[in-house]
């Protein structure tokens, strides 16, 4: 069962415009900045959202066509939809909740129990299945609204920052139950989320929404090589400028040049990996061919390493260890010198 | 049905609620078997409720223009069955020291008068004119029991009502006579749908004859026809 | 819970509203004959037009909470260009004097009314006059009540968790009966107790469409009604405990209704 | 807002709803004497009427706001052991046979009354036979409307929100003004919609505390239940012209309501 | 103005119970699982949520004390809190939103809609101030709630998961913004976090709250380096173990033995950071003392790194460079040897 879709919105402020195609089993992750439109996305796919022009079809049955005035409703779509604000009914227990898709199906109280249990088991929250909502913490509603969900076992998935409330080791046990339940009954999922490390543990495939368009779909590796967009390389946490080519050349258009071992001629990119930009404290004799006196804006510490932010000529972000923080007395307002050898810079046509 | 079993229905007049009480019990204790079912309400809504075929065998009216108002319905000429009178009614003691009809033209008395669209309004209106007494209601009550009511209730120093309303609340108001003679009827008079037309006769027959409904409703402030 | 101490004005003006209705209360307590309160609350006709009101106000409010119900929700949900018709219609029994809803109610449903007629000779059913006339008269005064409650009720529920109960695969119908209703719960308790409260003590209406059949069809409000006519005392005592079953009836489903929730 | 089907049995009985109600309308419609309305309306006595059903119900109304929205606050977050009597006190005027309301409203406030003979003592002041009659008997009926709606709405508010209100700073009378009422407005709105269709159509308190003296204290409901006497007719076309003006009125306010929302 | 608290709830399934000092200017992050009693210290503190015992004092003040019948009703307690779930005013647009608290203290409504929309353009969402917060996304709305938070200007702020829903450029930029905030004016803070990003580059001090109790108070870099459970050493990304030490050698809890260069007596932590893991195809020959053969459950990228999930004789979590992974063939399900030397070893006493 392939879910296609194209939805488009158009909103005062915003169009949103957006094609989308995902194989059964695969899990393609949406990302982009706030209000870019994933959650109106997600919603007009569902059927509880406008849907201006566009399609949506799972398995080659039509289940919304503006051109074709079709227009199942959402409770006919079979597709399930895990809301950004959870949407828990307050009037219901969480089993009640959690009992609530398959009650509507008719299957029995008892049965439908039995099978609530063992989903707020499985995330985790079994022990809080007779109070209401209210009653819940942020990161409890969240896995409830999930389990909710995923009991009714909908032929197409759509998950709006599931995890977002969830803490960390949760986060991972939830990912996990995701891959799970995708594997016991593969169909196409998508999932908005904020986390690369969701995205890059779940997805295959990335796509990033930006103020309603999509600017990236692709591996979240390609993204991280090949940015198009700022935001994309700020996620990525690559640094990504932009210039005018000429042989290993290319003027950048925010004034500086930079020096790689081949451009393409034109308008390009040009990206920059953190770890490949290395720190001195006086300027370096050796190869490198860019080098930079920056200043030091902020520093970050991300998993072992720890992100420098530097700003002056050109904005760039390194990435070190904590012990060259020590080594080379690191401090933010510091003068230092940057180099990126050409070798390790990526150049590709905007 | 057996002749024992028999059921007339009176619709009565609001104002004859009290004595239909003791009429109904009197009545079927001379006529064993008859259930006697009294209804009562103001006779505008009884006679709406005829036209509608409400299951009436008796229809006693205080305004004969209900009665008329359901005149293709009725079984032989309406009958008058009791007379009424209008009095001034006043606190116990009369403490406003009313003697008549001239005495309730005074500007301070609170003088209640029922809407002259109802026939104790109309008659009320009829006597003060042939009185020629010239009065400012402070109220037109649309019924006439409400009019009592203000003076029990001590907040109206006057009204003009039946002289059997004042019967009923003795305790609470004093009646003062008034002079000009204005009659005061209810008619009677049974159905055409009825399916017992003599017991519907002998019933009007019963409150019409002096020695026995007549003495009851006597025995209410009503006087015979 | 915390910080939810009243403002003054509004203890101020509440002690205001109970006076204002405490003490017509007080005053007709003070009057009320209690040592015939016995005597009379025994009588078999009391007991009677008590049954009466009450079967009739139960059933009146079950017929006004089936029609009144939906039509509350199409005035909340339905077509927008209905709405302004429907809500007159609604509006009708409340506005017009009880006594001319009544005498409509005797034009359409009365043996000779335009559709009574018409039931007249398909059935030989005939509405006023009977218990089921009462029902009516009462449904029609209590209906707009509950459409009024209900509507009020369901433009408070959040669309989204119909929405997501539609995508849990709920029907409109099941939506409705388990999501919309119970989260509109309050507000539609609030009018079936309005409602109930109206048709318990109705009185123009009923009178003019059923009649005051002492047994059959005469309620609490016309015995009331009748009573005040001679003896005021009776009607204080009537009145009052036409006040208690309704105080009561109301606590016992009030109470069962929010423990429920 | 899609996937907002209307479930069919809803539809059908809100078809139901719409006979039982529409079907009384259009008889009164036709039995209406519509050569005679122009002639009817134009005439003095009604535009008096009319003039005083409008100002007293509207009079009446604010004072039922303005006492039964606080006793609804108290109601909803009140101490719990004052509701019962709260309550049962509020159900007063909505049980009490409307006559016998207004009885109990002279006990208490007419120039004998307890609490009037000392008002008259004091000031002068009598409040039977006025305007300020009216308003009172009727704002004494369509109080509970307001205190009734005001404790549902309020149930529904939120605490979580007032909460972040007073996180803010605001104390608690303005987080009444600028949170809770607001949000309370749709059953505010549906409350005062009611109480004011009931202090309209009011009948039985208003004659027996205020009078009905054609010009001072005569209100629309008492001039269509005289003409009922005589003039049926007539009658039908001063509740028509009663049923009109309210539409008018709510829909207007109505259309006020829902756009500043 | 120092925060001063000692907050006691008991629930039925669960008793809070957490005591707190934050001087002004310090931020404090409180991390912890889902339930873990945080919202509720964060209510307890601002006055909108059940204290059963304890107390509040704010700059020497007793706002709350429990013992002393002392309780301050929230509004007169000049503490701001931005709730988990916005908690916006549905009746009020986004500006009415911010502009609420300065109107709410008699501010004039101009000079309040100047105010609040400065705080709207500063937290990036100006755009969207007329609009009702149902027209909001997830992310917008949090903003808005911190807006409407820091422009009344607070004495102490309590933050609960205040970039749960910002995008991850959003969510340093917000971060920033907060870091001007408090160097403007500097006021006790706490900030509810699951990001270990946030809490780092904005607090010194992390507080890590569990079943109701505090179970750390340090900062990051002392518990990334001696994390007392399980659950914080897996937010730092360490490997915790539990034994028995003897000289050099600890027995472990769950089977086998490690061997480090000193061990304290008795029960004692064990931490080995993932970096410090070597993965050999074949087992290797040199100065390890501790190897072991394991199975790979799972890889997972972390920035240019990526990390390695192990099961076997012991759990391990190694982190690795993603060319290793490429010139080590790893992948999930294969068999490797896992070495960590002794120096690389941290033990302590539990
Ligand atoms: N009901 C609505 N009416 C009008 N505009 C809306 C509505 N809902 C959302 N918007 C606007 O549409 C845009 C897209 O919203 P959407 O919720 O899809 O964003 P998003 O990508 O999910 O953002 P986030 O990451 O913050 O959740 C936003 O600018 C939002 O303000
Ligand atoms: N109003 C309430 N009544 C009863 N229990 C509650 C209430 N609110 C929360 N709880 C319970 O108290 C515990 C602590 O909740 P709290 O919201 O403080 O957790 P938290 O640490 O903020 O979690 P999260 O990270 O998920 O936001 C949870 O188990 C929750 O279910
Ligand atoms: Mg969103
Ligand atoms: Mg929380």
């Amino acid at each position: 069962m392939t879910l296609e879709t194209h939805v488009r919105v158009e909103r005062p402020d915003l169009t949103v415009d957006v094609a989308l195609s995902v194989d059964p089993g695969e899990v393609v992750a949406v990302m982009g900045p706030n209000g870019a439109g994933k959650s109106t996305l997600l919603a007009g796919i569902a059927g509880v959202g406008p849907l201006t022009r566009g399609f949506v079809r799972l398995g080659g049955t039509s289940l919304a066509d503006v051109e074709g005035h079709t227009d199942l409703p959402a409770h006919e779509r079979k597709i399930g939809i895990v809301f950004q604000q959870h949407r828990l009914f307050p009037h219901l227990s969480v089993l009640g909740n959690v009992a609530f898709g398959l009650r509507a199906r008719g299957v029995s109280r008892s049965e439908a129990q039995v099978a609530a249990t063992r989903w707020l088991e499985r995330v985790g929250v079994a022990d809080r299945a007779h109070v209401r909502p209210d009653q819940l913490s942020g990161g409890e509603a969240q896995r409830v609204a999930l389990a909710r969900t995923l009991v009714v076992e909908p032929e197409a998935l759509l998950l709006d920052e599931p995890f977002a409330a969830a803490d960390p080791s949760a986060r991972s046990s939830l990912r996990s139950v995701l891959s799970e339940v995708l594997a016991e009954s593969p169909r196409p999922t998508v999932v908005v989320t904020q986390d690369l490390v969701d995205a890059a543990s779940l997805a295959a495939r990335v796509v990033i929404v930006e103020r309603g368009r999509v600017t990236h779909d692709s591996s979240l590796a390609d993204i991280a090589m090949h940015p198009r967009t700022r935001w994309a390389a700020e996620l990525v946490g690559v640094n990504l400028l932009r210039g005018q080519g000429h042989a290993d050349v290319i003027d950048l258009a925010d004034g500086g040049r930079i020096v790689a071992v081949e451009a393409p001629a034109g308008r390009c990119f040009v990206a920059i990996h953190p770890t490949a930009v290395a720190l001195y404290p006086e300027r370096p004799d050796g190869t490198p061919r860019n080098v930079w006196p920056l200043r030091i804006e902020a520093l970050e510490p991300l998993g072992s390493r720890v992100r420098v932010a530097l700003g002056g000529e050109i904005e760039l972000v390194a990435e070190v260890t904590p012990a060259a923080i020590t080594a080379l007395g690191l401090r933010e307002g510091r003068q230092v010198w940057a180099a990126v050898k050409a070798t390790e810079i990526t150049t590709y046509p905007a | 049905s057996q002749p024992e079993d028999r059921k007339l229905t009176v619709f009565a007049a609001a104002s004859l609620v009290d004595a239909m009480d003791d009429l109904e019990a009197t009545f079927e204790s001379s006529h064993p078997g008859v259930d006697l079912v009294i209804s009562t309400a103001g006779s505008q809504q009884l006679a709406a409720q005829i036209r509608d075929g409400a299951p009436a065998d008796v229809f006693v009216s205080a305004d004969l223009r209900q009665l008329d108002a359901v005149g293709d319905q009725l079984a032989g000429e309406p009958r008058v069955v009791a007379t009424n009178q209008l009095v001034i009614a006043v606190a116990p003691g009369n403490p406003s020291a009313i003697g008549g009809l001239s005495d309730l033209a005074a500007r301070d008395l609170v003088l209640v008068l029922p809407a002259p669209d109802v026939p104790a309004g109309a008659y009320a209106r009829r006597a003060l004119l042939s009185a020629g007494v010239e009065v400012t209601p402070d109220d037109l009550t649309p019924d006439v029991r409400g009019a009592l009511s203000k003076v029990a209730l001590g907040e109206a120093d006057a009204a003009i009502v039946y002289r059997t309303d004042v019967a009923a609340r003795a305790d609470e108001v004093d009646a003062i006579p008034i002079d000009a003679e204005v009659a005061v009827e209810y008619h009677g008079a049974a159905l055409e749908r009825s399916p017992h037309p003599e017991l519907a006769g002998e019933l009007l027959d019963f409150l019409t004859d002096p020695e026995t409904g007549g003495a009851i409703l006597a025995d209410h402030g009503f006087s015979s026809p | 819970m915390r910080s939810r101490h009243t403002p003054l004005p509004v203890t101020a003006l509440a002690v205001a509203g109970v006076v204002f209705l405490g003490l017509p209360l007080l005053a007709l307590l003070l009057r009320t004959p209690w040592d015939r309160a016995a005597e009379l609350l025994g009588a078999p006709a009391v007991r009677d037009a008590l049954r009466i009101s009450l079967i009739a106000s139960i059933l009146a409010v079950a017929v006004a909470v089936l029609l009144g119900g939906p039509l509350g929700y199409v005035l909340a949900r339905g077509p927008r260009r209905l709405r302004g018709a429907l809500r007159a219609l609604v509006l009708l029994p409340l506005v017009l004097p009880p006594v001319v809803g009544g005498v409509a109610l005797l034009l359409a449903f009365g043996r000779r009314g335009i559709a009574g007629a018409v039931i007249a000779d398909a059935t030989g059913v005939t509405l006023p006059f009977s218990l089921a006339g009462v029902v009516m008269a009462e449904a029609f005064v209590a209906l707009p009540f509950v459409a009024l409650a209900v509507e009020a009720g369901l433009r408070r529920v959040d669309p989204g968790l119909e929405q997501a109960a539609a995508t849990l695969g709920a029907p409109p119908w099941t939506r409705l009966r388990r999501v919309t209703l119970p989260l509109a719960a309050p507000a539609l308790g609030a009018g079936a107790a309005l409602a109930w409260a109206r048709a318990l003590g109705e009185f123009g209406a009923t009178i003019t469409f059923a009649g005051s059949l002492p047994g059959v069809t005469e309620t609490m409000p016309v015995a009331v009604y009748l009573e005040l006519q001679g003896d005021p005392g009776a009607a204080y005592v009537l009145s009052i405990l036409l006040l208690a079953v309704s105080v009561l009836v109301l606590g016992v489903t009030g109470l069962r209704v929010r423990a429920g929730r």
